[in-house]
């Protein structure tokens, strides 16, 4: 199959969608001219004009409500948020108005849109650039929460966002954008809420999503030289969570670690260990472990930016006392 | 004046509606009938009614929290409002919003918020959306002169002007934020000044004056219509009641009430209905009492109806996924 | 002993650090003339006048960062977000500001500034006034996070965060400003970081916060007629929290619940959870339990309010369940 | 001019190591001795430098994501500049903060942010501890054109207005933020029409003329001492990079860059001092060697410099409490 980067994934899920349906716009920070300070709409522009591609303002507010007043009366924007940091701008709109409109108006309006943004750390970009606060949203009823690690499952995840009637916020990791990976050339989309086994085992489960997905993959690589045996899963979404794939393969393993780039205190991770403990306590043979990022703002400096977040000895260590 | 004779009675219905309306929500929430927080728009009647007596069934209104004149002048129903208000299963949130939330999005109430200024974007883009789908809809975009101060009124403002949207951005300028005189956390008294920072047209009319309205926001709505963007009109209103149901008042006078309750938009537009011989007085205490009979079997209607079946405190947080997105086993 | 109310005793908080320091000021939405939306800040305009005690426009964002800047340039602010729910319109200046400003800037510089907020469900006031999004807070390293259950210790915690250097997020909950309880009239102050064993029992630990504390021990009330004694502890201030006396318990009783108004999803209790899990997992007989808000957005009408946050019977309930 | 030789002289010397500055770092950039992110100040000196000459040392500013040329201009020090950068612990944030996060507190700057436009409230709330503690100190608030879309630009003016506050926003038009032209997201072109809706006074200057925008902010620094509120200043500029290292410009021309480049202050100013006869070409060509010798022992001592000691990744996160409020037991 051939191959295509994460960020080349994601422009032709977004190209599909608005050829599939006029409906579908573009909007946020340099997403028309300048094709997306990560790439990922380049040649929107160009193909779909300036009325379906929309620069904006730094506006970060306005963009989210703006799509909100958009998805309500019969488009589908896609708002583009430059950095996940930024959103702690929109999370008025995103959390007050998209996340509860529907509820609150008791069912009778839908808020079909995707918030795309970028989140992580990775590029010495400090602690205004590098943040993961996915826990923040995951808290929040009435959002869905994407969160790929291939492009495989860019495509197929955000095709199916945009046809979603939700608010959805999607989250791409600054580090995945350049990455390759197997790509089909036909329309398909990947249900939200089925997360994938990444890789089979039977001693320990991990759970991991978005760049730490691959830092759990190595890390599963080579603890298969010490003979430990990782399953590695990929929730994809976290919200809908497929809590039932994770339950099924700790069944199997009885143990469990957690790998997330978020702040460790009330991480994604304590929420799904928690989920675990309460569906099932009894299939476990050890404490679930964590592997998060530190309580820090996450700092330039390089040695100071590795030491921050999960990397693969973390994860090696976690299995390691966990499998003990 | 220009309107029928139908058209103008109809305008002091609605008026009265709001006001009777409010006065019997004030009754039912001291008698802890209706429970929580309601913002009364008793005295800004005129605001509502001529705005949305400009625009047509068709066009969107978004609301505050102080919304309850917005929703009737667009059409909304008086048992279906105060059901709501009473948190009960007939209302229009099905109890779930109360008076801060209603939507009634069939009439293009697209619907209140209890976060002060957070409509304005919302309402550009549904003219966004309007100009995209070439509906030739108008938005009216409903807030006071306290969220004229918040961040976004700047950039919804700014948005709706780079990119001439079919907005009317209608600030009922009361003179207070709760509490807090215009005077004392505003830089400017006339809100229509903030209009300055975007380029756009901006005009203030007579908000206790229904025909100053209405004519005013018709011509921003025709602005509008052709494609020359976004007005910022302000009207000078006054609200009769406390901020909400607890607050004394205590940050203005006796004297000031007094001045704005001689203002009232009802009395004046009814003297000059009558001082046109367009409306008798009988008429007009026909139309009032059909009003009351209104209000009250509203009244009994949202009292009679249930409460919501807790079992359906889940229900209507998510939309079902479109069919070709569906799965079994996500726990959402 | 006298008794106060709780909102006086932030009043009384407040008074006494103003007359102590000069650098000390107020400012917020109402909280001059109108003495604030529940009353914490009556007479505080009265006494010290309006350089000190600042109304401010609707501009949740501003007010967030005036404070800021006035803390890190020698004033001791204590800024008023009127409902926790507008706090999404400060996230930007809390998150990327307040909180991170001393580790960014190698440490040069402090923010000793106290955000007042309130909280919680209760009032039927629907879902933008009802929220409990301590979680979001919790989450974000650079701020402290307290949440005071009782008159007596929202003034001694009051004066605490007033007078300590760090950006402190102080969450009063809306249905306790009216509930009386014993003040000494002596300067005290509670130190951060510190639980309070509401009640001493043996057979199961019981972690409550805010409100949900005295839900709790109603609950623990009743266990008794049962036979099951429950130790009830008030962690008080989320960050820094008291680790220490939870698992010094959790030694005692073996098992754990842990209440939480907050949706569940990604909640403090969670967070708890996991920290128990890792520092005492070999101490517990049972699974840990948790008793959350549901994840929905608050309603408004009185039934669904009600059973969208936790009550009596849920606390009751989860603790026979862990003690069967 | 006024100005003696030396204060001339100086100027010049620190637009030059702005410059030189600006020109090391895009080299360590693409040697990826620097790491991450640099939003280069080259073409914008005589904003900075400018602006800070107009002020007292005990002073504040807040400054921006593209803030090397503040923090110079405020007094700040290439070698600990340019450790920072490099992520080293002898930076002026021992690494952790790099080049959008450089604070210089005990020379005034409060500090730069990577969020665009959130040190306007910083600034306002400075002021306003200037304006309470009776300390006379003025505050300049340096922002983009981009970042007066914002919604915290709003607030902040508002309430600096409202408040009277000595503090001057200047505004650094460089006709940009990011791809994005003003033309085509804001809709004012001069930003200091955006002074409208406040009610505040507003002046442009020639951003490339370090004399006028010394003189424009002295004009509103005075105007600031003597307790009359917060001016909004905007400087006409370009930035000669582009936005950050990847940036191919494909949304401006090679004309307009030229054009600008034409209008570069450090010529502008120097022609100006040779033509009144202040310097002589050597004597500048003297003050250039000095700045190219002070970047290159700036370049030094940052690579040379360690790196940050991991161990210290978790310090000073929180400030100590203070004595009476320590305690034993708490995990923080
Ligand atoms: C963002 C936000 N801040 C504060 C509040 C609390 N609050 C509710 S209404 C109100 C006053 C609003 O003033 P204005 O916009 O003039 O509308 P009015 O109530 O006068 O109609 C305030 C401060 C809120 N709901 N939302
Ligand atoms: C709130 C926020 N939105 C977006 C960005 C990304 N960004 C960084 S600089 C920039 C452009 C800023 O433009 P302007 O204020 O004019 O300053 P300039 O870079 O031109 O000096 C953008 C969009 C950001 N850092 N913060
Ligand atoms: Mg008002
Ligand atoms: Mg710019």
């Amino acid at each position: 199959m051939r191959e295509i980067t994460f960020k080349d994934a994601l422009v032709e899920a977004m190209q599909e969608e608005m050829k599939r349906d006029d409906n579908v716009l573009v909007m946020g920070e340099d997403v028309a001219i300048y094709g997306g300070a990560y790439g990922a709409t380049k040649g929107l522009y160009e193909q779909f004009g300036e009325e379906r591609v929309r620069d904006t303002a730094i506006s970060e507010s306005a963009i989210a409500g703006a799509a909100i007043g958009a998805a309500i009366t019969g488009m589908r924007p896609i708002a583009e948020i430059m950095y996940i940091d930024f959103i702690t701008q929109a999370m008025d709109q995103l959390v007050n108005q998209a996340a509860k409109m529907r509820y609150m108006f008791g069912g009778k309006t839908t808020v079909p849109m995707v918030l795309r943004t970028e989140g992580g750390a990775g590029r010495c970009i400090a602690a205004h650039h590098s943040q993961s606060l996915e826990a923040w949203i995951m808290h929040v009823p009435g959002l869905y929460l994407v969160m790929p690690s291939t492009p495989y499952d860019a495509k197929g995840l955000l095709k199916a966002s945009i046809r979603d009637d939700n608010p959805v916020v999607f989250i791409e990791h600054k580090m995945l954008y350049g990455m390759k990976g197997e790509v089909p050339e036909k329309d398909y989309i990947i249900p939200l809420g089925v997360a994938d086994i990444k890789k089979e085992g039977s001693d320990v489960t991990i759970v991991a999503y978005s760049r730490q997905l691959h830092v759990a993959m190595e890390a599963a690589a080579e603890l298969e030289k010490d003979n430990i045996s990782a399953e590695v899963i990929d929730p994809r979404t976290l919200k809908p969570l497929d809590l039932d794939t994770i339950l099924t393969s700790v069944k199997k393993t009885s143990k469990l670690v957690i790998v997330s780039e978020g702040y460790k205190t009330c991480n994604v991770a304590s929420e799904i260990a928690m989920l675990v403990t309460e569906h099932g306590f009894d299939l476990l043979d050890a404490p679930i472990k964590r592997v998060c990022g530190a309580d820090v703002p996450v700092p330039m400096s390089p040695v100071l930016e590795d030491a921050a977040i999960p990397n693969k000895q973390n994860v090696i260590n976690a299995v390691k006392e966990v499998c003990q | 004046m220009k309107e029928s004779k139908e058209e103008l009675s109809g305008y002091l219905r609605r008026m009265m509606d709001i006001r009777l309306f409010e006065e019997k929500v004030m009754e039912l929430l001291a008698k802890n009938i209706i429970k929580g927080a309601s913002h009364l728009y008793a005295g800004e009647e005129a605001v509502a009614v001529g705005a949305c007596s400009a625009i047509e069934e068709d066009d969107y209104i978004t609301s505050t929290h102080r919304g309850h004149g917005h929703c009737l002048a667009k059409g909304g129903k008086l048992p279906e409002m105060m059901a709501e208000l009473c948190g009960k299963a007939t209302g229009y949130c099905k109890g779930r919003g109360g008076s801060m939330h209603i939507a009634d999005v069939t009439k293009g109430n697209l619907g209140a918020t209890g976060i002060v200024a957070s409509n304005l974007p919302v309402a550009v883009g549904a003219a966004l959306s309007a100009k995209m789908r070439k509906t030739n809809q108008v938005v009216l975009c409903f807030f006071g002169d306290g969220a004229s101060n918040n961040g976004i009124f700047h950039e919804s403002l700014n948005m709706a002007a780079v990119w001439r949207l079919p907005v009317v951005f209608v600030c009922e300028n009361n003179l207070y934020g709760m509490s807090v005189a215009a005077k004392r956390c505003s830089a400017v008294q006339d809100m229509a000044d903030k209009a300055k920072g975007y380029d756009i047209p901006s005009m203030i009319c007579d908000g206790m004056d229904i025909l100053d309205v209405k004519e005013t926001i018709k011509k921003a709505v025709e602005r509008a219509r052709e494609g020359d963007g976004p007005t910022l009109v302000e009207c000078k209103t006054y609200r009769y009641f406390g901020h909400s149901r607890s607050d004394p008042r205590a940050y203005r006078t006796k004297e000031e009430e007094k001045e704005w309750r001689n203002k009232c938009p009802i009395k004046q537009f009814s003297k000059k209905l009558i001082d046109n011989k367009i409306l008798t007085e009988e008429e007009i205490a026909q139309i009032e009492k059909q009003s009351e009979e209104a209000v009250e079997s509203a009244e009994k209607f949202a009292i009679e109806s249930p409460y919501p079946d807790v079992k359906e405190l889940m229900d209507d947080i998510y939309a079902p996924s479109p069919a070709d997105l569906l799965n079994g086993g996500a726990i959402r």
